[in-house]
């Protein structure tokens, strides 16, 4: 297609032929439907894959976060989104704050990999934007499946399971401290 | 509010008929908020999604948004990627080249908050150090709905700005954090 | 007269700053000034341990992120001598295919604008929505996949999948001659780009040039083809290879490797094996001591990484071979004589990418 | 009723001038309103998308909106502009388009000022458009502006000529300078477009036209990715919206007038006059909105080769053949 030598009346008609052309392929795309999604009052559903927001799950047959407070996820970060307070011990470890500080997220589902115990998701939540810059900070209570009412819950399950725990072999409790999180 | 409830608070009932009575500074600030003209200032990936966000999926022209090249003529400046100390000074003097009024928009956890990069010497640890931000819109990156969302968010607070302003009130008190949907169906 | 393009310029791609001396309208020099992205990330990556640098690398070339996963991961692999899956390469393969295509069209886009043709870039952004839905299906993210894994992938393909990349090669075939019909073909278009910003083969060879800015030169160097990796041996395609290397024939190159990467993205759906698409590796993974050096052909051009270990969890050096910052090089030369008009068309044709440049 | 107001206001020249006056300017700057919304409307359509939606019905209110928002805006003057042009442009290039409309005849009887030398009239008034470039071009003290200041001078200049020797072909095969003369014409003797020489000159006179209101193939001036936006770089607020509307109110009376001269004006069945010049009006803005949204731009010396080369000889030769055939 590349061209012979300039000729202006040649030029002219081709040009005018060519954009003819053109206008052809806008006009049928003129009638084609639109592919715009209204956003605000219409949303396209996300991939089940998507990674958004992560969020921390919630287990309802043993009534606790399936967190442990391991800090693996966290040792996987590569930008050091993530800390935590570990709560407990041994079997029976949870975590009593876990905040996650959206500002420097790279949303690389490395944690997500990380984690050995099924705790820790990337969610399809996307509306982050806001008008506070601390609103990149998201605490335990934000990140847990079910809220604040989740947090009070595994905290109450982890201090019963240990309570019961101490009870039953007072003896051994010491040694099965700190097995998992090194 | 619905246009419809809008416009049934201004109809006043006189003698004869009905007229329609809106105050010059609502349709001000409905003016202001309706026609947020933004500056094409990409910086990084996030100017992708930028201008994914003006194509024909998302369209922010549905908002009579639109791209100006000039900062003189731009209401909105979408800072969007991370920002370097040498970057830094070209967009405060943008910043100052756009007519009043004036809003920023950081887009990006790099803008916002320096992002992934906030431990490299050379990067701004977002840009509210040297320019006032209006909305974050915080992701890595952000995507175009999260984007759009942030655009609503500033019309609604050019409303409340403009509402404090008539009742005399200083600057709008700052909404509480928003909790969010964690996302149960994941 | 001396005029400033950028770094705040619609057509700069970025953050790209050139001084220009002007004579009327014709330009006499050039002067690319770089930098104002520029973030130590090569130093940044020599603290941290090597599975984080991945993320890293998508914020590199972010219009072809998975390139760049690729690229270093290869390294990774080489520096500890990781095998991988086959099932894995073939979707590695496709994935880049389908990378190659999004980065493509984001050129077509951008392109199309700096010339006026602005409905250009809304369809080829409507396209790219396509790919990108394909990608967000597989990688769950629309911009920075982050979906190579030193030894493979980190998941298979979602149910259905392949189905879904046939059909949209299908749709985009027909789109293309579209794009033919719309752009291509279109006289303004060809006399704004046919012997303009012409690069000949000697200097685009000293300046080490690649990617389509080279075979637009009449370099026939594809790093797919040259030093095959992954499974591109085993796929059959061209390399389109044009002599003139204006501006025209780059864009022309861009164009047959749409084709090309639907061709291929169709043979590796047919050829893909069963299998595993991960090897498994260590948690703290430490490479012996070496030098790795790993080449991968970017939608830009060829994207090298080298890497050096000295046994511990961290590289002791990390460097980036940005085909982008080799190709802005030649940007000068170019430019001289070139009008003002022009340097739009000049620089859109070698599509750069800033956040790659200045790393 | 329309009567009886026009009666009474006759009684009194002065005044009727008066309320003319500020019919054709208000009706100047409303206009663009219109246009610029089905022309982002249109855009949209073309583009796969919507285009404005949320403000008002369909985002029927947009550009009523944008406007207001423009009126609002801070007047920024750059420090070291030449004040006095800076300030004057904007206001020379509004009146220029409003001294279009003054002569142009929407239906029989309706026009402000009935001028036996119309058309030679909107050909020198046109021109005050390009002084008022040229004046914003060089007064910002910006380094682009002066460049789409220079561009779009020699554009224009370029492509008036072979406009007005297109136009004369009109005037010389209907014999009148007066547009309702013209309009008159064709309603005897049927459209002027049907006629071969005219066939030429109407299209040698949609190209120019293309040109003259800066649309793409065309569109240098404030071609975005190059010159940032051309003359009106430095132009914020109330400034701006008044190229702006000059522009797009230009775009309208440029079609306006293309439907004078070759479709025939107000002529049609059925429809009253009025409803047809509009008709015709819009039918030509939208034809243009799409040519716009189609190619790219040209090269500067491109346009200025095609003008010099191809429309002006296409032009002269085509307007000797007007005059042999239309001498009565």
């Amino acid at each position: 297609m590349r061209d012979t030598e300039y000729n202006p009346l040649v030029y002219f008609i081709d040009g005018l032929v060519t954009l003819f052309n053109g206008m052809v392929v806008t006009w049928r795309n003129l009638w084609r439907p639109k592919v715009t999604v209204r956003y605000p009052y219409q949303r396209r559903p996300v991939p089940p894959r998507y990674r958004g927001l992560f969020y921390l799950k919630w287990n309802e047959e043993k009534q606790r976060l399936n967190c442990v407070g391991c800090t693996l996820c966290a040792q996987a970060c590569p930008t050091d989104v993530i800390s935590m307070v570990k709560l407990g011990k041994g079997t029976h470890a949870g975590v009593s704050e876990f905040t996650m500080d959206l500002g420097r997220c790279m949303f690389c589902n490395l944690c997500v990999e990380a984690c050995p115990f099924d705790a820790i998701y990337m969610g399809p939540n996307y509306e982050l934007a806001s008008e506070r810059r601390d609103a990149s900070l998201f605490r335990i209570a934000d990140l847990a499946q079910g809220g604040e009412e989740a947090v009070r819950k595994n905290i109450e399950t982890i201090e019963r399971l240990l309570a019961e725990e101490e009870k039953a072999k007072p003896a051994h409790a010491v040694h099965a401290a700190g097995g998992e999180s090194e | 509010m619905g246009v419809k409830e809008r416009l049934e608070k201004g109809l006043i009932k006189v003698p004869g008929g009905t007229i329609l009575v809106a105050k010059l500074a609502d349709l001000m600030a409905w003016a202001r908020k309706s026609s947020m003209w933004s500056l094409t200032f990409g910086l990084s990936c996030c100017a992708i999604e930028m201008m994914a966000t003006a194509a024909s999926r998302y369209d922010l022209d549905r908002f009579g948004m639109f791209f100006r090249a000039t900062p003189r003529q731009a209401d909105v400046m979408i800072v969007a990627g991370w920002v370097s100390v040498k970057m830094a000074p070209f967009i405060k003097r943008l910043y100052e080249q756009m007519p009043e009024p004036k809003y920023v928009i950081a887009m990006g956890g790099c803008a916002s908050a320096g992002g992934p990069y906030r431990d490299s010497i050379t990067i701004v640890k977002g840009v509210d150090q040297f320019v006032p931000v209006d909305v974050y819109v915080y992701g890595c990156p952000p995507r175009p709905e999260n984007l759009i969302l942030g655009i609503l968010k500033l019309q609604e607070r050019i409303r409340r700005e403009h509402l404090a302003e008539k009742n005399g009130l200083p600057k709008p008190v700052r909404e509480p954090i928003i909790i969010p949907d964690t996302g149960a169906t994941g | 007269m001396v005029i400033n393009v950028g770094p705040q310029h619609p057509s700069t791609h970025g953050v790209l700053r050139l001084i220009l001396t002007l004579d009327g309208e014709q330009i006499v020099a050039c002067e690319p000034v770089i930098g104002y992205l520029h973030r130590g990330l090569e130093k940044m990556m020599e603290r941290r341990p090597y599975r984080h640098n991945i993320p890293f690398t998508d914020r590199l070339d972010y219009l072809a992120a998975l390139s760049n996963n690729l690229g270093i991961c290869q390294c990774i692999e080489r520096l500890g001598g990781v095998e991988v899956p086959e099932r894995a390469q073939y979707i590695r393969v496709l994935l880049m295919e389908l990378q190659r295509i999004a980065s493509h069209l984001v050129f077509l886009g951008t392109f199309g604008t700096d010339l006026g043709a602005t409905t250009m870039f809304l369809y080829a952004f409507r396209e790219r929505e396509m790919v990108l839905d394909l990608l967000e299906e597989c990688t769950g993210a629309r911009l920075t996949y982050n979906w190579v894994r030193v030894g493979g992938v980190p998941d298979d393909l979602p149910e259905g999948f392949g189905q879904k990349v046939l059909d949209f090669a299908k749709l985009f075939r027909q789109r293309i001659e579209e794009y033919d019909m719309l752009l291509t073909r279109n006289r303004i278009f060809r006399s704004r780009t046919q012997g303009v910003g012409v690069l000949p083969k000697e200097t685009a060879l000293a300046y080490g040039c690649s990617g389509p800015v080279a075979r637009a030169s009449g370099i026939p160097y594809d790093i797919r083809k040259v030093a095959p990796y992954e499974v591109y041996d085993r796929v059959e395609f061209d390399v389109p290879v044009f002599e003139d290397g204006d501006v025209w024939a780059r864009y022309l190159v861009r164009m047959e490797e749409l084709r090309q990467s639907l061709r291929i993205i169709e043979q590796v759906l047919r050829d893909m094996p069963d299998g595993p698409v991960q090897t498994k590796l260590p948690k703290i993974f430490k490479p012996p001591a070496g030098i790795a050096y790993s080449r991968v052909e970017s939608p830009r051009g060829e994207l090298s990484f080298m890497m050096v270990s000295d046994g511990s969890p961290n590289p002791v050096r990390v460097h980036i071979r940005a085909p982008s910052f080799v190709n802005l090089s030649v940007l000068p030369r170019l430019l001289e004589g070139a009008k003002v008009a022009d340097l739009v068309a000049i620089l859109g044709s070698i599509d750069v990418v800033l956040g790659e440049i200045d790393r | 009723m329309i009567e009886a107001i026009t009666q009474f206001f006759k009684q009194y020249p002065l005044l009727w001038t008066f309320v003319k006056a500020v019919v054709l300017a208000s009706f100047t700057l409303v206009i663009p309103l219109a246009v610029i919304y089905v022309e982002r409307k249109i855009a949209g359509f073309i583009q796969s998308r919507l285009g404005p939606l949320h403000v008002g019905p369909q985002g029927a209110f947009q550009t009523a909106a944008d406007a207001l928002k423009l009126l609002l805006k801070e007047d920024i003057v750059p420090e070291g502009a030449d004040k006095r042009f800076f300030y004057l442009a904007p206001y020379i290039a509004f009146i220029s388009t409003v001294l279009c409309f003054m002569v142009l005849p929407f239906a029989p009887g309706w026009v402000a000022l009935e001028m036996n030398v119309a058309v030679l009239f909107i050909i020198g008034v046109s021109l005050f458009n390009v002084v008022s470039i040229l004046m914003a071009g060089w007064s910002s003290n910006n380094k682009y502006s002066l460049l789409g200041g220079l561009r779009a001078v020699a554009q224009l200049l370029s492509y008036e000529i072979p406009m007005v020797l297109s136009v004369l072909a009109v005037v010389f095969y209907t014999g009148s300078l007066s547009l309702t003369g013209i309009i008159e014409y064709q309603v005897k003797h049927g459209w002027n477009i049907w006629h071969p020489p005219i066939m030429i000159a109407a299209l040698i006179y949609f190209i120019c036209a293309l040109a003259e209101i800066n649309r793409t193939p065309f569109d240098l001036p404030e071609a975005e990715s190059e010159l940032v936006s051309g003359f009106n770089t430095e132009y914020s607020g109330m400034r701006f919206a008044f190229f702006f509307a000059s522009e797009f109110a230009n775009n309208f009376f440029i079609t306006a007038f293309a439907a004078a001269l070759f479709f025939g004006g107000w002529d049609g069945p059925v429809l009253p006059p009025i409803v047809w010049t509009f008709l015709k009006v819009f039918v030509m803005i939208f034809v243009f909105m799409w040519v716009r949204w189609t190619p790219p731009r040209l090269r500067i010396d491109q346009i200025l080769r095609f003008a010099w080369q191809l429309l002006v000889p296409i032009s002269l030769a085509n307007l000797l053949f007007a005059i042999a055939l239309g001498v009565r």
